[in-house]
C-alpha cells in the first residue's frame, strides 16, 4: 500500500467512525445541548466524507449550510426553548424501545445486505472530473437542472416567509391557553431605524 | 506569469539532495505547510498587537508600551508569557468539555483558513480549486464555538455574549459572501490567484476595488463585523456584558479567543488586499517598469523583484487595512443591536445583492472590462 | 412612485452622509496621530501640583484650639475632635483629631474657616492604602510634612501646561528657573499696587 | 485523488447506519429538537448515498451531487420551518414533549 492509499484508509476509517458515534450520541445522550454540538460534529465529518470523494465544493456547502446556518439554528432554538421539565413517564415505553429498535436493526441489515450483495456499475476512476466538479455542478444547475434550481429558489424564499410568520409572536392577539389578551406593547416595541427617511 | 517559485518541488530537491526517497520528501513535508501558516498568523498577530497598541496611544496622545524591548516591540511577547503561565481556571458549575472546546472551535478554523491567503504566484500553502469558498464556509464554524463557550461558561453575561456573537456573525455573513458573489463573477474562479492574476493588468488601475466600489465598502463593514471589532463589538461590549463569551476564560483559553480575533483581524485584511487591491501586485505594472529600466520582463532582476516585491505588497496593503481598523475603533461608537441587524439586513444585504445584479449586468455590457 | 423615488433619494442622502460622518470621524483621529503624547511616566516622573492644589491636609496639634468650627463647616461633619474640659483651668485640653481620608471629599472649608490657621492643604496626593481603615488619619499622621515632588530625588518633577514657559510644550527639559509664562502670585500682587514704588522696579515685564 | 482503497460498500454500511440511527432517534425522542435533529441525520445519510454514487458510478456527470445540493438547499428550508414551528409549539405548550403534541390524536 502506498502512503496516499494508508491516509485514505485511516481518513475513512476516522471520520466514519465520528460519524456513526457522533450520530449515536446525538439520539442517545441526555442532555439536548451535548447533542446539538455533537451534530455539528457529524455535519462536519461528513463534509470530510465529501472531500474523501472529490467533491470539495460541496464540502464546503455541507460546511455553510449545516454547521453554519442549520446547526446554528438548532442550537438557537435549543437556547429558546431549553427548559428543565420533567416529562411524563409513558407506560409501555419498554415495549416501544424493544419495537422500535429492532425494526431499525432490521431495516439496517437489509441495507446492508443490498449493500454488499447487488453489484454496482462503477465507472473508471479516469473519467474522474474531479476538481472541475464546480464547474459541472453550475452547468448542471443552469441546463438540465433549471426547473429544480428555480423552484428550490422559491421554495427557500417561502421557507424564509413562513418561518418568520411563525416565529414572530404579535400574530395571536390572545392567549390560546388562557384566552387573555396578549399584551403587545412589550414584544412590538417601535424603534428609531438607523437610516431614517426624513422627509 | 510564472515567476518559478515553487516551493514543494524546491524542498523536494532539496531533500532528495540527502539521498531521500521522494515519498519520505513528501511526508517531511507535509507538515510544513501548516507549521509556517502557524508561525506567520503568529508572528502577524504580534506584530498586530504592537501596533494596536501603539496607533491606539498615539490616537489618545499616550506613548504605549515602552519598556519591553526597543519601542516596546516585545510587549506581545510578554503579553503572550502571561497569558501561558497564567493559571487556567475552569469555573466549577461550568461545563469543562464545552468550556475547552469553544476557545479550540473558535481558533482552528481561522488558522485553517489561511490555506488559500496567496503571497505570491506559487507562495501559498493549497491552491484549492473552491478556494474564497473554502474560507466563507470555514468562518460559518466560529459561531458554533462562540455559543459553545458562551453556553458552557454558565454566566448569562457570557450566554448573551455567545448568542449575539452567533447573531452577528450570521448576518453579516450573507452580505459578505454576495460581495465575495460578485467577484467571482468577475474572474469566473473561486481560487485566490485567479482572483490577483485577473487585476494585475494595469497596476492599481486594475484593481477590483474600481470595479466594485461598492462591494468594497461592504465587504470591509462586514469583515469588521466578523472580526467583532469596535463598531460592531457587541458580543464584548464590556459596558453591558463583561467580555461576553470570553467573561469566565482566564490563560491559555483567553488567549485562544485573543489570537483567534487578532488572526481574523489579519486574514480579513488580507482578504480585502487580495480581493479588491490587486493582491501582490504592485501598483505599477511590472512591464512597465521593465521598459523603462530597457530590461527584458524575464530578466532575473525583475523576476527577483517580483518575487520578493509580492509578499512585501500583500502585507503593506493588508496593515494599511489592519490601521484603518484601529483608527476606526477609536472613532466610531459601539452601535446597538438592532442598528446592527438592522445595518445587516436593511443596508447591507439589498445593497450587496443590487451590486451583485450590476455587476452581473456590466459583465453582459462589457466583458472586456468586468472579466469575459 | 414618486414617493418612493424621495424615499431611494434620502435613502442614499442618508447613507451618504453617514460615509462623510465617518471621514470627519476619521480625520480627526488622524490627526491625533500627529500629536505629542502627554504622558507622565508616574512613578518616576511626576506632575508639579498647582499652587492652590487641595490634597491631604496638613494640621498641627498645637495650634488647634478645640473650637469645632472645622466640624462644623464641613459637609460631613467629619474632622473628630476629641477634647475635655480642664475643670481646674476652665479650659478645653484636646487629646485627639482625626480626620478619614477615605471620606473628605477635600473642599477645604475647614482650612478657609479655621480661626488658628492649624489646618491648611498640603500638595500631597498619593493616599492610596491597602486597608480603607488605614485613612483614617490621626493628629499625628495629620502632622507630618507632605512629601515634596519637587525635592524627592527618585522623581523627575514635571511642570503642567499652564506652568511651562511661553511656547514650550514638552516639560521634560525645563531648568528649573525658566520662568513660567504669565505673572507669578507675587507679580500679580505687585501689579495690583501700582503706588508701591520701590515694588514696580522690580516687575521688570514678566512675559519676557 | 482515487478510491482504490476504499470499496463503494463502505460509504454505503456507513450511511445505512446513519440512516437508521436517524430513524430510531425519530421513534424514540421525546424532545421535539431532537427529532428535528434526527430528520438532519437521516438527510445526511441520503446525501452520502447520492455523493458516493455520484463518484463512484457517475463520476463525469456528477448528477449526485447536484441532487446533494438540492437536499442541502431544501434540508436548510426544513430547518428553518421546522424550528420556527417548534418554537410557536413551544409558546402554546410551553413544553417540547412530543408526547404531549396530540390533539390530532384518535
Amino acid at each position: 500500500m502506498s502512503i496516499a492509499i494508508t491516509t485514505q484508509f485511516i481518513c475513512f476509517t476516522v471520520l466514519s467512525l465520528v460519524v456513526i458515534i457522533g450520530a449515536l450520541g446525538v439520539v442517545l445522550l441526555e442532555s439536548i445541548v451535548y447533542s446539538a454540538f455533537l451534530l455539528g460534529g457529524v455535519f462536519m465529518s461528513v463534509a470530510g466524507l465529501y472531500l474523501l470523494l472529490n467533491a470539495s465544493f460541496v464540502a464546503a456547502a455541507q460546511v455553510l449550510v449545516y454547521v453554519g446556518a442549520v446547526n446554528v439554528l438548532i442550537i438557537f432554538a435549543i437556547m429558546l426553548v431549553n427548559k428543565k421539565e420533567d416529562l411524563k413517564p409513558i407506560n409501555d415505553i419498554k415495549s416501544r424501545r424493544v419495537i422500535s429498535t429492532s425494526i431499525c436493526l432490521t431495516l439496517l441489515s437489509l441495507l446492508i445486505r443490498v449493500d454488499l450483495t447487488n453489484v454496482w456499475s462503477l465507472s473508471s476512476p479516469q473519467n474522474s472530473i474531479g476538481e472541475e466538479s464546480t464547474i459541472r455542478i453550475g452547468e448542471h444547475l443552469f441546463s438540465d437542472y433549471l426547473l429544480p434550481f428555480e423552484v428550490a429558489s422559491v421554495l427557500l424564499l417561502m421557507a424564509m416567509i413562513g418561518a418568520i410568520v411563525l416565529a414572530r409572536r404579535d400574530v395571536m392577539s390572545k392567549d390560546i391557553s388562557t384566552g387573555l389578551p396578549v399584551d403587545q406593547e412589550l414584544i412590538e416595541k417601535s424603534s428609531e431605524p438607523l437610516l431614517t427617511n426624513k422627509n | 506569469m510564472e515567476y518559478g517559485l515553487d516551493l514543494e518541488y524546491s524542498f523536494n530537491e532539496f531533500l532528495k539532495g540527502f539521498g531521500l526517497s521522494s515519498e519520505i520528501a513528501h511526508i517531511i513535508w507535509l507538515p510544513l505547510p501548516m507549521l509556517l501558516v502557524l508561525v506567520a498568523a503568529v508572528v502577524g498577530v504580534l506584530v498586530t498587537v504592537w501596533l494596536e497598541r501603539k496607533i491606539s496611544a498615539a490616537a489618545q496622545q499616550r506613548i504605549g508600551p515602552e519598556y519591553a524591548g526597543a519601542l516596546g516591540v516585545l510587549q506581545p511577547i510578554a503579553d503572550g508569557l502571561k497569558l501561558l503561565v497564567k493559571e487556567d481556571i475552569i469555573p466549577a458549575k461550568a461545563d469543562g468539555i464545552l468550556f475547552t472546546a469553544g476557545p479550540i472551535l473558535v481558533l482552528v478554523p481561522v488558522i485553517l483558513s489561511w490555506l488559500i491567503v496567496p503571497f505570491g504566484q506559487n507562495l501559498l500553502i493549497s491552491n484549492v480549486g473552491i478556494g474564497i469558498f473554502l474560507w466563507i464556509a470555514l468562518s460559518s464554524i466560529q459561531p458554533i464555538g462562540l455559543l459553545m463557550s458562551g453556553y458552557a461558561s454558565n454566566n448569562k453575561y457570557s450566554l448573551l455574549g455567545g448568542l449575539r456573537a452567533a447573531a452577528q456573525s450570521i448576518s453579516y455573513e450573507i452580505p459578505l459572501a454576495l460581495s465575495v458573489l460578485a467577484i467571482v463573477l468577475m474572474t469566473n474562479s473561486l481560487s485566490t490567484v485567479d482572483i490577483v492574476n485577473q487585476q494585475s493588468g494595469a497596476g492599481i488601475l486594475s484593481w477590483n476595488i474600481w470595479r466594485q466600489p461598492v462591494g468594497f465598502i461592504v465587504f470591509w463593514i462586514c469583515a469588521l463585523a466578523e472580526c467583532e471589532r469596535l463598531p460592531f463589538d457587541l458580543p464584548e461590549a464590556e459596558e453591558e456584558l463583561v467580555a461576553g463569551y470570553q467573561t469566565e476564560y482566564a490563560g491559555m483559553k483567553f488567549a485562544l479567543f485573543y489570537l483567534g480575533s487578532y488572526i481574523n483581524l489579519i486574514l480579513s485584511a488580507l482578504l480585502v488586499s487580495i480581493l479588491y487591491l490587486g493582491g501582490w501586485g504592485f501598483p505599477i505594472p511590472v512591464e512597465l517598469i521593465a521598459k523603462f529600466l530597457n530590461l527584458p520582463i524575464n530578466a532575473p532582476f525583475i523576476q527577483v523583484f517580483t518575487a520578493s516585491i509580492g509578499i512585501v505588497m500583500t502585507v503593506l496593503k493588508a496593515y494599511l487595512l489592519v490601521f484603518i481598523a484601529i483608527l476606526l475603533r477609536w472613532t466610531t461608537p459601539r452601535v446597538r443591536i438592532d442598528q446592527l441587524l438592522d445595518l445587516g439586513w436593511k443596508f447591507l444585504l439589498p445593497i450587496s445583492l443590487a451590486n451583485l445584479l450590476i455587476t452581473a449586468g456590466l459583465k453582459l455590457a462589457f466583458p472586456q472590462f468586468f472579466g469575459g | 412612485m414618486n414617493n418612493f423615488l424621495q424615499q431611494i433619494n434620502s435613502y442614499i442622502k442618508e447613507a451618504f452622509n453617514a460615509g462623510k460622518y465617518l471621514y470627519n470621524g476619521i480625520s480627526v483621529t488622524f490627526d491625533h496621530l500627529r500629536r505629542r503624547p502627554v504622558t507622565v511616566q508616574y512613578p518616576y516622573e511626576k506632575l508639579i501640583p498647582s499652587e492652590r492644589y487641595r490634597g491631604r491636609i496638613h494640621y498641627e496639634f498645637d495650634k488647634c484650639i478645640a473650637c469645632e468650627v472645622c466640624v462644623r463647616v464641613c459637609p460631613i461633619n467629619l474632622p473628630v475632635v476629641d477634647w475635655v474640659m480642664n475643670k481646674e483651668t476652665k479650659k478645653k485640653e484636646l487629646r485627639n483629631y482625626s480626620i478619614d481620608f477615605g471620606v473628605c471629599i477635600f473642599c477645604g472649608n475647614c482650612v478657609e474657616y479655621c480661626p488658628t490657621n492649624c489646618l491648611s492643604m498640603t500638595e500631597e496626593y498619593e493616599l492610596a492604602t491597602f486597608d480603607r481603615h488605614n485613612l483614617n488619619f490621626d493628629n499625628v499622621a495629620l502632622g507630618r510634612l507632605p512629601t515634596n515632588v519637587t525635592t524627592d530625588p527618585s522623581v523627575k518633577p514635571l511642570r503642567e501646561l499652564a506652568y511651562l514657559p511661553k511656547g514650550v510644550m514638552d516639560p521634560h527639559e525645563i531648568p528649573a528657573s525658566d520662568a513660567r509664562v504669565g505673572k507669578l502670585p507675587e507679580e500679580v500682587y505687585d501689579w495690583m499696587r501700582p503706588e508701591s514704588n520701590e515694588n514696580k522696579d522690580k516687575v521688570s515685564n514678566p512675559n519676557n | 485523488m482515487n478510491l482504490e482503497s476504499i470499496p463503494l460498500q463502505a460509504f454505503l454500511i456507513v450511511s445505512s447506519a446513519l440512516f437508521c440511527i436517524g430513524i430510531w432517534g425519530l421513534l424514540n425522542s421525546r424532545n421535539a429538537v431532537r427529532v428535528l435533529m434526527s430528520i438532519e441525520l437521516m438527510l445526511n445519510a441520503v446525501n452520502i448515498n447520492l455523493m458516493a454514487f455520484s463518484s463512484y458510478v457517475d463520476n463525469n456527470l456528477i448528477q449526485g451531487q447536484v441532487f446533494t445540493i438540492f437536499v442541502i438547499t431544501v434540508a436548510a428550508a426544513e430547518a428553518a420551518v421546522g424550528l420556527a414551528i417548534l418554537l410557536s409549539l413551544y409558546r402554546n405548550r410551553v413544553t417540547v414533549d412530543m408526547e404531549s403534541f396530540n390533539l390530532l390524536k384518535w
